[in-house]
């Protein structure tokens, strides 16, 4: 049950995978990553890991529809109705890509992990959440920090107003 | 076939009705969604959700186009019928019910039509009918899938494609007459779209779009060519269609009393009153208030119909209140479509739009408040000539004014607005293609 | 308190809130009736529920110009499936399908799901107005999503769990609807604004013809309104088990408990639906972000001491 | 199910990720490379945590901190993105590149 399951997940979001670089159509592109984000936190659900997997579904979903929303808003053809190939190098990158996969296969087949065997703590979610207050503190106010910091970043990169440009020259007008 | 041949029935039991109302048949409107009401049929907001087109009043040569468009994009089962003076409105209602319920009517296309298959092939990328696109004709549209190919085809041919509405140019040449070899291929017709500026200088893809004429509580005959930045209007054109200088119904009562006709002061006051009822019905259904709206349609028929004023003061008042008060609305449309005393009077515009002076909630509670005054004279049997009291005469009738300040006004306003926004600044306008003073029916051809 | 069923419970979902939501539906049709001054009474409206869907059922598919088939229908059906996945964890009296261990977080996932549902069946048909109420349902996410996390984060955190039946479990001496007021209000406006109803009905206005409605005809339909109305009914069967004591309650069975509270809540859904304008977003976005996004916070904060200080 | 196979699958997402990364002009497609890569991280983070870790929660940390990472990539992205847009009016790495000169 389990291994069908695994099997059928993983080689579903392998193909969605594939899509997202496939079809021309940029909505579908989108669509076709959430599908394989999706099926990973399959995979992750299927580990044991409910909340992370959940957790991933959710920051995906609302993730790639922003993301559409961007697509289309700059690309060119976003809905794909002319064929046109928007890639280079793409030679050298499917033999990266190649490379990249064996070794790494290679590697997986080639080291020796360490044989302790499956396991599954009472409550992981509960791990988690104590880890993240507790030994990985740091981590968890990195995090806050990255977040906030990129909220800031990408407010002035992208905003063209100043902060006081909504309020006109006499700083009196109202937000529009 | 028993069963779908029951479906059918069942189905038609409550058919959805597009309403498309012309210039000229605010009667035959009027009595058309009476009907509905009495019937419980619902009215349909978008061809989709349609069963049965009911066209009122005679279509004029500039919006036989958009009707046609109409048609094409309800699907089936479906039946038309169009009706021309108000009394005949129960029985073409019932013909139009009664075709509806005939099995395979829906395949063999529109009774009376020479080709039925055009009605079979894909209704255009515009939504709703009520986006007509400009192009110039609609058959033209059609010309890019063969009426030989069923519409699933035609969703073959284009396998992969996906749609974007920002890349239609809709002056592309192949929208007018199927050029395909002209230039680069364009998938399924459709153009890439051209840019502009805006707001936040990204210069994004424009969409030109058509709102009118044909929406649900649009005013008749309005055309608004606009361009679109995503939901931001960047820009608007207007056009008045199918005006055929024959006055409004909503002054006719003052009009024939100018005229020397006997009329009373009531008789024209209940008129006024109406035409504020209507207004602020197809106002408060585009406001997404359904409610309301109904009551003040109920109410509006009243009234119109010879109701006196002890059986319709505290209805309206409880309306009014409702309206009035409600601090949704109110939040909703301040600060929308502002039109100060002086602009009102550098445009020309006059009525309540310029009495009213200010934004969209300054104007529907401008008219609540003349609705109110004018339910109060409704049962005022003195005599309104032209040799009377003018003041009066002239307030009675200017409800209704020339409608193309109010489009010069419309046109500046709804710039920058969105779709949503723009909507109630038309509506709080609501410019009456039939005022238009002298106008031939041919100008209408645009 | 609550238990997971076995799988066959998973053909129960959909009867339950189905039948749920039509009653839903005749309440709604009850009430535009008596406005409109027309016989509302439960025959008659019975009667037209019933000839919509069959004129549904038998109506032709719509098609436009060059759309975008695949997306269109995945959006359309995802609807309905995610309102139907929500249901799963909520307990009706003391089963549910699966009382998750995190069934808050799978609650606001499939939420979440309608956003991505709406715009692709916005998408899809290639129309001006379709695509508009199709955005119109990611900004309006986008305004509500926040505040609805934070609420249901307030819930989670009183009863220091994820799981709906410890949440229940927790509110044996006092419903979380009491002492959290604000958290359940937003609760509820959160629930209009995903099953894209009443005030927050922007992305399928008539202003846009019906926005994500706009190119939908017969069976897709159906799909679509059906959707909407299970999400209505679902969002508002969660709110008992996370704010009114669940199936908790005196002399009646728990499951008739559930059943009266979820009718309760889904009566003032209609209620606000019926009785206020629409929201329009651009005048939405600032209130949610500026003044419910801080209150909601606040109360979580209230949450975690009275949670810390038991 | 084992390790190796998880494992395995994380590489063939990394590596359809790379591919995309590396071959996309589009900078907003060049992200869906990214975030691809990162979604085979999280999958090989959770089999660690599966079949290695001794109940730790360190790869789940992991986890949240990729998951993280996708969404500052993607706000940082999609604002940079926007800002070339403005200024340059190219959504292209290729364009922008060039506009260096």
């Amino acid at each position: 049950m389990g291994a069908v399951a695994f099997w059928v997940l993983a080689v579903a979001a392998v193909a969605c995978a594939v899509t997202v670089f496939v079809v021309d159509s940029m909505a579908r592109a989108t669509f076709a990553l959430l599908a394989s984000f999706l099926f990973g936190a399959g995979e992750i659900i299927l580990l044991g890991l409910d909340y992370l997997g959940v957790v991933i579904v959710v920051m995906m979903i609302m993730e790639m529809v922003i993301m559409a929303v961007f697509m289309v808003m700059y690309m060119m053809n976003p809905a794909g109705l002319m064929p046109m190939s928007m890639v280079h190098n793409q030679r050298g990158s499917l033999l990266t890509a190649g490379t990249v996969f064996a070794s790494l296969a290679a590697g997986i087949f080639l080291v020796p992990w360490p044989a302790r065997g499956p396991h599954r703590p009472a409550d992981p979610t509960f791990d988690l959440g104590k880890s993240l207050m507790g030994p990985h503190m740091l981590t968890m106010m990195l995090l806050g920090v990255t977040l906030f910091a990129t909220m800031v970043v990408t407010v002035v990169l992208a905003s063209q107003q100043g902060r006081y440009d909504r309020l006109g020259d006499d700083l009196k007008g109202k937000a529009r | 076939m028993g069963v779908t041949h029951r479906m059918l029935r069942a189905a038609a039991r409550r058919p959805h009705v597009l309403v498309a109302a012309m210039p000229t048949g605010t009667p035959i409107r009027l009595a058309v969604e009476a009907q509905l009401r009495r019937r419980n049929w619902p009215t349909a907001w978008s061809p989709a959700d349609a069963d049965v087109l009911v066209v009122c009043g005679s279509v004029p040569t500039g919006l036989r186009t958009a009707v046609e468009e109409l048609w094409a994009e309800i699907p089936g089962p479906r039946s038309r019928t169009c009706v021309v003076a108000a009394v005949l409105a129960p029985g073409a209602l019932d013909a139009a019910k009664a075709r509806l319920a005939m099995p395979n009517q829906e395949r063999s296309g529109t009774p009376g039509r020479s080709d039925p298959r055009a009605h079979a092939t894909p209704p255009d990328q515009m939504a709703a009918g009520a986006m007509s696109p400009p192009g110039p004709d609609p058959a033209d549209r059609h010309l890019d899938v063969s009426p030989d190919q069923d519409p699933a085809g035609q969703g073959e041919a284009h396998q992969g494609s996906g749609p974007d509405i920002d890349q239609q140019g809709p002056e592309h040449p192949s929208m007018s007459h199927g050029d395909m070899d002209d230039g680069m291929s364009m998938p399924a017709g459709l153009a890439m779209a051209e840019r502009g500026d805006d707001r936040d200088g990204l210069k994004l893809d424009q969409l030109h779009a058509t709102l009118g004429p044909l929406l649900v509580g649009w005013p008749a005959g309005l055309v608004l060519r606009v361009t679109l930045q995503g939901d931001i209007i960047q820009s608007a054109r207007g056009e008045l269609v199918g005006a055929q200088g024959r006055g409004s119904f909503w002054v006719e009562p003052a009009t024939r009393a100018m005229y020397g006709e006997a009329v009373t002061v009531g008789e024209a006051a209940r008129r006024t009153a109406g035409c504020y009822l209507d207004r602020l019905g197809r106002f408060l259904c585009v406001a997404g208030w359904p409610d309301p709206a109904a009551a003040a349609r109920v109410l509006r028929d009243d009234v119109l119909a010879g109701a006196a004023h002890h059986e319709v003061a505290s209805r309206f008042a409880a309306v009014a209140r409702r309206v009035g008060r409600s601090r949704t609305l109110r939040w909703m449309t301040t600060g929308l479509g502002v039109l100060g005393a002086a602009d009102a009077t550098a445009l020309g515009v006059t009525g309540p739009v310029a009495r009213a002076g200010g934004d969209v909630t300054a104007r529907y509670r401008q008219w609540l408040a003349e609705a109110a005054e004018m339910l109060d004279l409704v049962d005022d049997p003195v005599l309104l000539t032209a040799h009377g009291d003018g003041r009066a005469l002239g307030y009675l009738h200017d409800a209704v004014t020339p409608p193309e300040p109010l489009l010069a006004a419309i046109e500046r306003l709804v710039v920058g607005a969105e779709i949503g926004a723009a909507r109630l600044i038309v509506a709080s306008f609501d410019p009456d293609v039939d005022e238009m003073a002298g106008h031939p029916a041919s100008v209408a051809d645009g | 308190m609550v238990e997971s069923a076995s799988l066959w419970a998973v053909l129960a979902v959909l009867p339950l809130l189905g039948g749920a939501a039509v009653v839903a539906v005749c309440a709604d049709r009850a009430l535009a009736a008596r406005a409109a001054g027309q016989p509302y009474g439960p025959r008659t409206i019975a009667a037209g529920v019933g000839s919509d869907t069959a004129r549904l059922l038998v109506g032709q598919r719509r098609t436009t110009l060059a759309p975008d088939r695949l997306l269109w229908r995945l959006g359309l059906i995802a609807v309905p499936t995610a309102a139907v996945l929500a249901a799963a964890v909520i307990p009706f009296g003391r089963w549910a399908v699966d009382d998750l261990g995190v069934g808050v977080v799978w609650f606001n996932g499939m939420e979440i799901a309608t956003w991505a549902a709406l715009w692709a069946a916005g998408w899809g048909p290639n129309s001006v107005l379709s695509l508009v109420g199709g955005y119109r349902m990611v900004a309006q996410g986008l305004a509500y999503e926040l505040p609805h996390m934070f609420a249901l984060i307030g819930a989670a955190t009183a009863a220091g769990s994820l799981q709906v039946g410890t949440i229940v479990a927790h509110q044996r001496h006092l419903w979380f609807a009491v002492w959290m007021p604000v958290g359940f209000v937003v609760y509820l406006l959160s629930v209009l604004g995903f099953s894209f109803t009443g005030p927050f009905d922007q992305p399928a206005g008539v202003d846009v013809a019906g926005g994500v409605f706009a190119e939908v005809a017969g069976p897709d339909r159906l799909i679509l309104a059906a959707g909407r109305w299970l999400l209505l009914t679902a969002g508002a069967a969660m709110a008992v088990p996370l704010f009114l004591g669940g199936g908790l309650g005196p002399v009646l069975p728990a499951w008739a408990w559930s059943t009266v509270k979820t009718f309760a809540v889904l009566g003032v859904l209609v209620g606000v639906r019926r009785s206020v304008p629409t929201v329009r977003l651009e005048r939405w976005m600032p209130v949610a972000w500026t003044v419910l996004i801080p209150l909601t916070i606040a109360q979580d904060l209230i949450a975690a001491l009275v949670a810390v200080s038991r | 199910m084992s390790l190796e196979v998880f494992l395995l699958l994380a590489a063939a997402l990394f590596s359809v990720g790379v591919y995309g990364a590396l071959s996309q002009q589009s900078i907003v497609m060049l992200m869906m490379g990214l975030e691809l890569m990162l979604n085979g991280i999280t999958v090989a983070a959770a089999a660690f945590w599966y079949f290695i870790g001794p109940g730790a929660p360190s790869d789940q940390v992991v986890v949240v901190v990729a998951v993280v990472a996708m969404a500052v990539e993607m706000a940082v992205g999609f604002a940079v993105t926007t800002a070339i847009f403005r200024a340059r009016d190219v959504d292209m790495t290729d364009m922008a590149a060039d506009l260096k000169e």
